[in-house]
């Protein structure tokens, strides 16, 4: 499964990062790194069946702890 | 640059759909069974043994449609459900199901958890008709010869459906079940189903009611009192009513062909008394008599209107009375309607309604109304 | 780039779409029982004065988006960490509702299917569309939503046979705090969450009043909801509240002679719909907070993985539907309290402030 | 690599234009030199046609005309060219020292006569069917108009058949075509603009537009995007329609074609432009809306309510054609229980030992009606006969009864089919998206269809046909433009023009809108 992923953002990069670099965005293109290396860190970990942290819970906690039950 | 991405994004969703998602929920409909009604016994071993009908279509230059039936057991009813996957070898296909039918014994240990799967589950669905078996085990009730069609389930939907012209069994499907199995002051009822034996042959027929209290079956009415209890319900759609009257000394039977009804039920409370005022209007239309036309004068038609009134009055007082006492549970809906109408009092006696009920003052007011005579104007049968 | 403008029927029909979205589906005010209609009511007068300061900013700012407005009444610094909360928010918002779409196909349609393929393929959809901008997604909406409103009217014709008016009795049987609970928890859900609306409007094109989208889009979509809580309390009675979306249930069990039954689908199709303008205006505000933070040349660049990444965060974000169900009705109200009410009243009062001194300073009220 | 290939080839044309250029700068004053340049020029062209002659009074009037041979109308060149030339007593009253001017003045017998210096221009009016005059002792040369040879009489068209309305419909000649459109307005403010295009071509266009009702705007990027073209030849007038396209990769069109002359003219009143190629009797109109699609001539000449019902059938076969097939597929494998229960087993039974799945069967069935369209369209028609059984008894009939295929699926393939013919301007799109949703309905069942949907309403949104968006019509009811959308409002009641379209002047009949306030 951990192909798919891999096929997709190679897709991503040839069409749409790529020329990010040769219009000189720089902006841009450090931001989208950014993004994207995370996004593809994620997809990878999720195709490959590790198990991601849900930010919810922290944010029920949080809530809960300032309003109670 | 722009332009030509976006097709490229929709090549790219179709690609990797094509790739990334096989077909999970792609079926074939001749790849499944399609269930046509479901049957729940007790079971010998486990605790639910269930009947599935099937309905088998042949192939061929005219399909022609028959129908089999497999039973199995399981622990639950999900698991007895998916054991009959090991006999059928096909997936059972529950969407179309018609109607459910619960044996008397295992609805005297509880509905709820029968139909608390049928009612989780996605695949099944909320307007599935609801049947107690009264004399035969349920599962015996698609082995009776059907009159018309081969398919006995959708023979028994039929008949439940037909059953408004006659109001001698109540329609009752899954979600009001529950709905009203939820609410608080009513105890629900489900029309009931037996096997009627004719010329060596077994009948299924739909008539009475039976009783659910606290989700237990507790007893049954049979198809006149069920018209009655319609009435208190507001659920009568069609019927006849039967009347007999003695009137200069001829003995005539009059049937009252009922139109439309409307109930009227209310609570009047002042501190701890609770009564129910039900007022019942009904209009008919003569439909038979076997006798002279005496009731065709205005006289004749008041004293009709007024000895149905009667008539109907008595048996509804009857009925109550024989609820209150025999069974105590508010099949009428009485605590549900004081709950809607006056919440405050409610908090009060809700509680206890069991025992309010027990010995609820109800004041029963009926009025007939003759609307006409159907085609004929005068009776057949000339006066003596 | 000509800019993109918004024309005010379209805003209007953005609004009502992304207000019924997903609250037609999932169902609002469930605290309230069979007074769950009169929780809207209430969600809806409570909301009133929230959008008010809403439009205000909009009217103090025009032609600018939430962004541009945080910097220029908060400052560099305290702006800066406010943008990050609206980006968070409208990110999560989106992955939420994506997350909605993902359960209900998973719960209602096709079980078997694993969760991740309707949430990608959704997904997709809301980048395509955030990538064609808020001009072509007004447009669209303009051509859907009568189609929605046919739908939504013939079926709640069709229905009447099913209504029992009095499942809706007794009214305020159980006292008046569930029904404001039910009606604070209405205006967290479908009402306030408008407050990122504020991020899309700089493309609105009359520039007459805001106040007017809100009020109307936010009207119509109220009196939708209301009416479609009505059925479904008077289909399902006491039922409405087991189940996860109960207008499809009470859908399901339509039934008009022997042919019009099972129209659920019709549902669906709103409900998808209305999910994908929802998530897709989260996604564009998400990503246009980004663009404005980064000095980025155009937003449209960091769609693709924004939006992934919303696919990704609606996939983990709960265990199971139970998760869902309780978040939605106990956590989020709260959570999102700070960001539909709170922060904008802070910002109208700096806007105002603001607004007044560039008054005194030059004379022509056009001054940036 | 191809792009390679494409720079050096556009590098040798431009050279060799040049270099054709800096040869051809101006004529002799002998004519021997002359006739040797043109016959240089026109090397291997066995059409031209030389032809030398001299008054038979005036001996130094030597001329010789150039022609090509089938472009020209023989009768003039002979009576009203060479014979007066010949004939005329050319010493008695002309003066000698100014014979050409003389020439064009008082003998040549012709309709239009033009002086030209540049070689250029004389080689392509040659090309055009003009005849070139040339006289010994001048460096310049008469252009006489002389064209003619056979061209195809005005017919009915092919394409589009109606039962009311004119029968006329253009033809090849761009100049016959513009008269036929001309003879309907007749107004001054009916303006042509010609232009060449085609590097070796030369095809010759021309935009024509109503002054006052056509936007400055969508003329000047009209003009802009056709001045961009930079192509070797354009044959048909679909070359031009491709090349200037908004939304390049969509399947729908955005320009609109017409081979009616009728068609055209009112588009031309309604403020569109209309660009006319030479060889091509289909003329392009912008811009070009949705609802265009849907709409026909004829239905402007018949009662309205009859017209706007044939216009609904249209519209409801647009739509259901692209999603037919999807539907029904998702019903049968996806949603079961939405299928009434009678439905659902006469289904199944209809599909009791069929071996393919239900999406595979509706693909082939599809791809195999599509294949007997184009044979249908393609083959000649002595075999038509042929196709239509093979069709019907073989792929029909026979694949049911062999039980390849079920038989709801061959409902729904010709149901699909006759709608998508009713739509013959839509095809492409319909090919294309019914294809897609049935891929999306295959995976994702009805919520597939529903985001396919969503994708194709998105694209159409977001197409503008010369700045005006593509779908304008459909989704604005009530303004003026509804009126001719889903429904073709009663004449009397059309007093607007289509709003964004012919913003400068909107009133069609201003006697009944006033009536109407």
């Amino acid at each position: 499964m951990f192909v798919l992923p891999i096929i997709g953002y190679t897709f991503w990069v040839i069409y749409e990062f790529i020329p990010l670099y040769k219009q000189k965005l720089w902006h841009d293109f450090w931001v989208n790194a950014v993004l994207g290396i995370s996004s593809f860190t994620i997809a990878m970990l999720l195709s490959l069946g590790v198990e991601v942290p849900s930010p919810e819970g922290p944010i029920r906690e949080l809530i809960i702890s300032i309003f109670g039950k | 640059m722009k332009k030509t991405r976006i097709p490229l994004l929709a090549l790219m969703i179709l690609i990797i759909s094509t790739v990334t998602t096989g077909c999970w929920n792609y079926r074939e409909v001749d790849k499944m069974s399609i269930v046509a009604g479901v049957a729940v016994d007790k079971g010998q071993k486990d605790k639910f043994q269930i009947t599935v009908e099937i309905i088998q279509v042949s192939a061929g230059k005219d399909t022609n449609m028959t129908s089999k039936t497999i039973t199995m057991e399981g622990k639950t009813m999900f698991d007895a459900a998916r054991n009959i996957i090991s006999i059928s070898g096909k997936r059972l296909y529950w969407s179309h199901a018609k109607v459910i039918i619960l044996s008397k014994e295992i609805a005297s240990q509880g509905v709820t958890e029968v139909i608390e799967w049928y009612n989780r589950d996605s695949e099944t669905r909320e307007d599935v008709r609801i049947l107690i078996s009264k004399g035969t085990s349920a599962k015996e009730v698609f082995a009776g010869q059907g009159s018309t069609d081969d398919i006995k389930s959708f023979v028994l939907e039929e008949m439940i459906k037909n059953q408004v012209s006659l109001s001698k069994a109540p329609m009752m499907d899954i979600l009001k079940f529950n709905i009203e199995s939820k609410t608080q002051g009513i105890s629900t009822i489900i029309p009931t189903v037996n096997l009627l034996k004719k010329d060596g042959k077994m009948y299924p027929q739909i008539m009475g009611t039976a009783i659910i209290k606290n989700d237990k079956l507790v007893g049954f009415l049979d198809g006149e009192e069920t018209k009655d209890l319609t009435f208190i319900r507001d659920e009568v759609k069609g019927g006849v009513l039967i009347e007999e009257m003695q009137a200069n000394d001829v003995h005539t039977l009059v049937s009252l062909e009922i139109f439309k009804n409307k109930t009227k039920v209310t609570p009047v409370s002042d501190d701890q008394d609770i009564e129910i005022n039900l007022n019942i209007d009904t209009t008919v239309a003569i439909d038979e008599i076997n006798s002279s036309e005496t009731i065709f004068n205005e006289e004749g038609r008041r004293e009709l209107e007024e000895s149905a009134e009667n008539t109907l009055k008595e048996r509804i007082e009857s009925l109550i009375k024989k609820i209150q006492s025999e069974y105590n549970a508010d099949i009428f809906g009485f605590g549900a309607k004081l709950r809607e109408n006056d919440a405050q009092v409610w908090n009060d006696v809700g509680n206890n309604w069991d025992e309010v009920f027990k010995d609820l003052k109800v004041n029963v007011q009926t009025a007939v109304h003759i609307k006409n005579s159907a085609m004929l104007s005068k009776s057949s049968k000339e006066g003596d | 780039m000509q800019k993109e403008q918004l024309s005010d029927k379209e805003a209007i029909f953005l609004i009502i779409v992304f207000v019924i979205g997903s609250s037609l589906i999932t169902g609002v005010g469930g605290e309230a029982d069979n007074d769950a209609w009169i929780a809207v009511v209430v969600g809806l007068i409570m909301v009133m004065p929230m959008i008010l300061v809403f439009s205000r900013i909009l009217s103090l700012f025009q032609g600018k988006d939430l962004f541009d407005i945080l910097t220029l009444t908060l400052g560099k610094r305290i702006s800066k960490i406010v943008a990050i909360m609206y980006i968070w928010y409208a990110f999560h918002l989106g992955a939420l509702v994506l997350r909605n779409f993902g359960e209900f196909i998973n719960i209602v349609a096709m079980p078997e299917t694993p969760m991740f393929v309707p949430l990608f393929c959704l997904g997709l959809l809301c980048i395509v569309a955030v990538r064609l901008g808020i001009e072509v997604m007004g447009r669209t909406t303009a051509y859907f939503l009568p189609i929605l409103f046919l739908i939504i009217v013939i079926v709640q014709l069709l229905a009447i046979p099913q209504l029992h008016l009095n499942y809706l009795k007794p009214i305020l049987g159980s006292g008046l705090i569930p029904v404001l609970k039910g009606g604070f928890s209405a205006l967290s859900f479908p009402f306030a969450e408008t407050v990122l609306f504020i991020g899309v409007f700089g493309s609105l094109k009359t520039k007459k009043s805001p106040f007017k989208v809100y009020y109307w889009g936010i009207l119509i979509s109220a009196l939708i909801i209301i009416i479609t809580t009505i059925r479904n309390l008077a289909v399902l009675g006491n039922m409405r509240d087991s189940f996860y979306f109960p207008s499809y249930a009470a859908v399901g069990s339509i039934k008009i002679g022997n042919f019009i039954e099972r129209i659920e689908v019709s549902v669906a199709f709103i409900f998808v719909f209305g999910v994908f303008i929802k998530s897709s205006i989260c996604l564009l505000v998400a990503c246009k907070g980004i663009g404005k933070m980064f000095n980025l040349k155009d937003y449209r660049s960091i769609v693709i993985q924004t939006g992934l990444l919303m696919i990704y965060l609606s996939y983990i974000i709960y265990d199971n539907s139970m998760m869902m169900k309780y978040w939605a009705f106990k956590v989020y109200p709260f959570y999102a309290f700070p960001f539909q009410v709170i922060i904008p009243i802070t910002i109208w009062i700096f806007a105002e402030y603001k607004a007044r001194k560039n008054k005194m300073n030059c004379f022509s009220s056009k001054c940036p | 690599m191809i792009k390679r290939i494409k720079k050096r080839n556009l590098e040798t044309t431009t050279k060799s234009m040049e270099k054709n250029h800096s040869e051809n700068s101006g004529l002799n004053k002998s004519l021997d030199d002359n006739i040797s340049l043109f016959k240089n020029i026109f090397k291997n062209d066995e059409t031209l046609i030389i032809r030398g002659f001299q008054n038979k009074r005036l001996q130094s009037a030597q001329c010789c005309i150039f022609y090509l041979d089938g472009m020209v109308n023989a009768e003039i060149i002979n009576e009203n060219i060479i014979q007066p030339v010949l004939s005329n007593d050319l010493s008695e009253n002309i003066e000698s020292n100014n014979l050409l001017e003389e020439l064009k003045k008082k003998v040549i017998v012709s309709n239009n006569v033009t002086l030209e210096t540049e070689v250029n221009k004389m080689v392509s009016s040659i090309i055009n069917g003009d005849t070139l005059f040339l006289l010994e002792g001048y460096d310049k040369a008469l252009i006489i108009s002389s064209k003619g040879g056979e061209t195809r009489p005005i017919t009915e068209p092919t394409s589009s058949r109606i039962i009311r309305g004119p029968r006329e419909g253009f033809t090849e000649s761009i100049m016959l075509n513009l008269s036929l459109v001309r003879r309907k307005i007749k107004n001054p403010e009916f303006k042509v603009k010609f232009k060449e295009i085609g590097e070796r071509t030369h095809t010759k266009t021309c935009i024509c537009y109503i002054e006052g009702l056509a936007l400055e705007g969508i003329l000047n990027e009209l003009e802009l995007r056709l001045d961009k073209i930079e192509i070797d030849g354009i044959i048909d007038s679909g070359y031009i329609q491709e090349l200037i396209k908004d939304a390049p990769y969509s399947p729908f069109e955005t320009i609109g074609s017409s081979e009616r002359p009728d068609v055209i003219a009112a588009k031309l009143l309604e403020g569109r432009i209309a660009l006319f190629v030479d060889g091509s009797p289909f003329v392009l109109t912008v811009p070009y809306l949705v609802v265009e699609n849907f709409q026909s001539n004829e239905d402007y000449y018949n009662n309205y309510i009859f017209s706007s019902m044939n216009r609904l059938i249209r519209g409801f076969t647009a739509v259901t054609s692209i999603t037919i097939p999807a539907i029904f597929l998702s019903l049968v494998t996806y949603h079961q229980e939405m299928l009434p229960t009678p439905l659902l087993l006469s289904i199944s039974s209809s599909r009791q030992g069929v071996p393919f799945p239900t999406v595979v069967s509706l693909f082939i069935m599809l791809f195999i009606f599509d294949m007997l369209r184009e044979a249908g369209t393609r083959m000649p028609s002595s075999v038509g006969q042929a196709v239509n059984i093979v069709g019907t008894l073989v792929l029909g009939q026979a694949a049911v009864e062999a039980r390849l295929v079920s038989a709801p699926v061959i409902i729904v393939t010709a149901l699909t089919g006759i709608m998508t013919l009713i739509n013959m301007n839509f095809i492409s799109a319909t090919i294309i998206f019914r294809t897609f949703l049935l891929i999306g309905a295959s995976f994702l069942g009805i919520y597939g269809f529903l985001m396919c949907i969503i994708i194709l309403y998105l694209h159409l949104m977001s197409i503008r046909s010369f700045g005006v968006p593509y779908m304008m019509n459909v989704t604005r009811a009530k303004d003026h433009d509804g009126q001719d959308a889903w429904i073709r409002a009663p004449w009397w009641a059309m007093t607007l023009r289509p709003k964004i379209i012919a913003a400068n002047d909107l009133v069609r009949q201003s006697s009944r809108l006033g009536k109407e306030k």
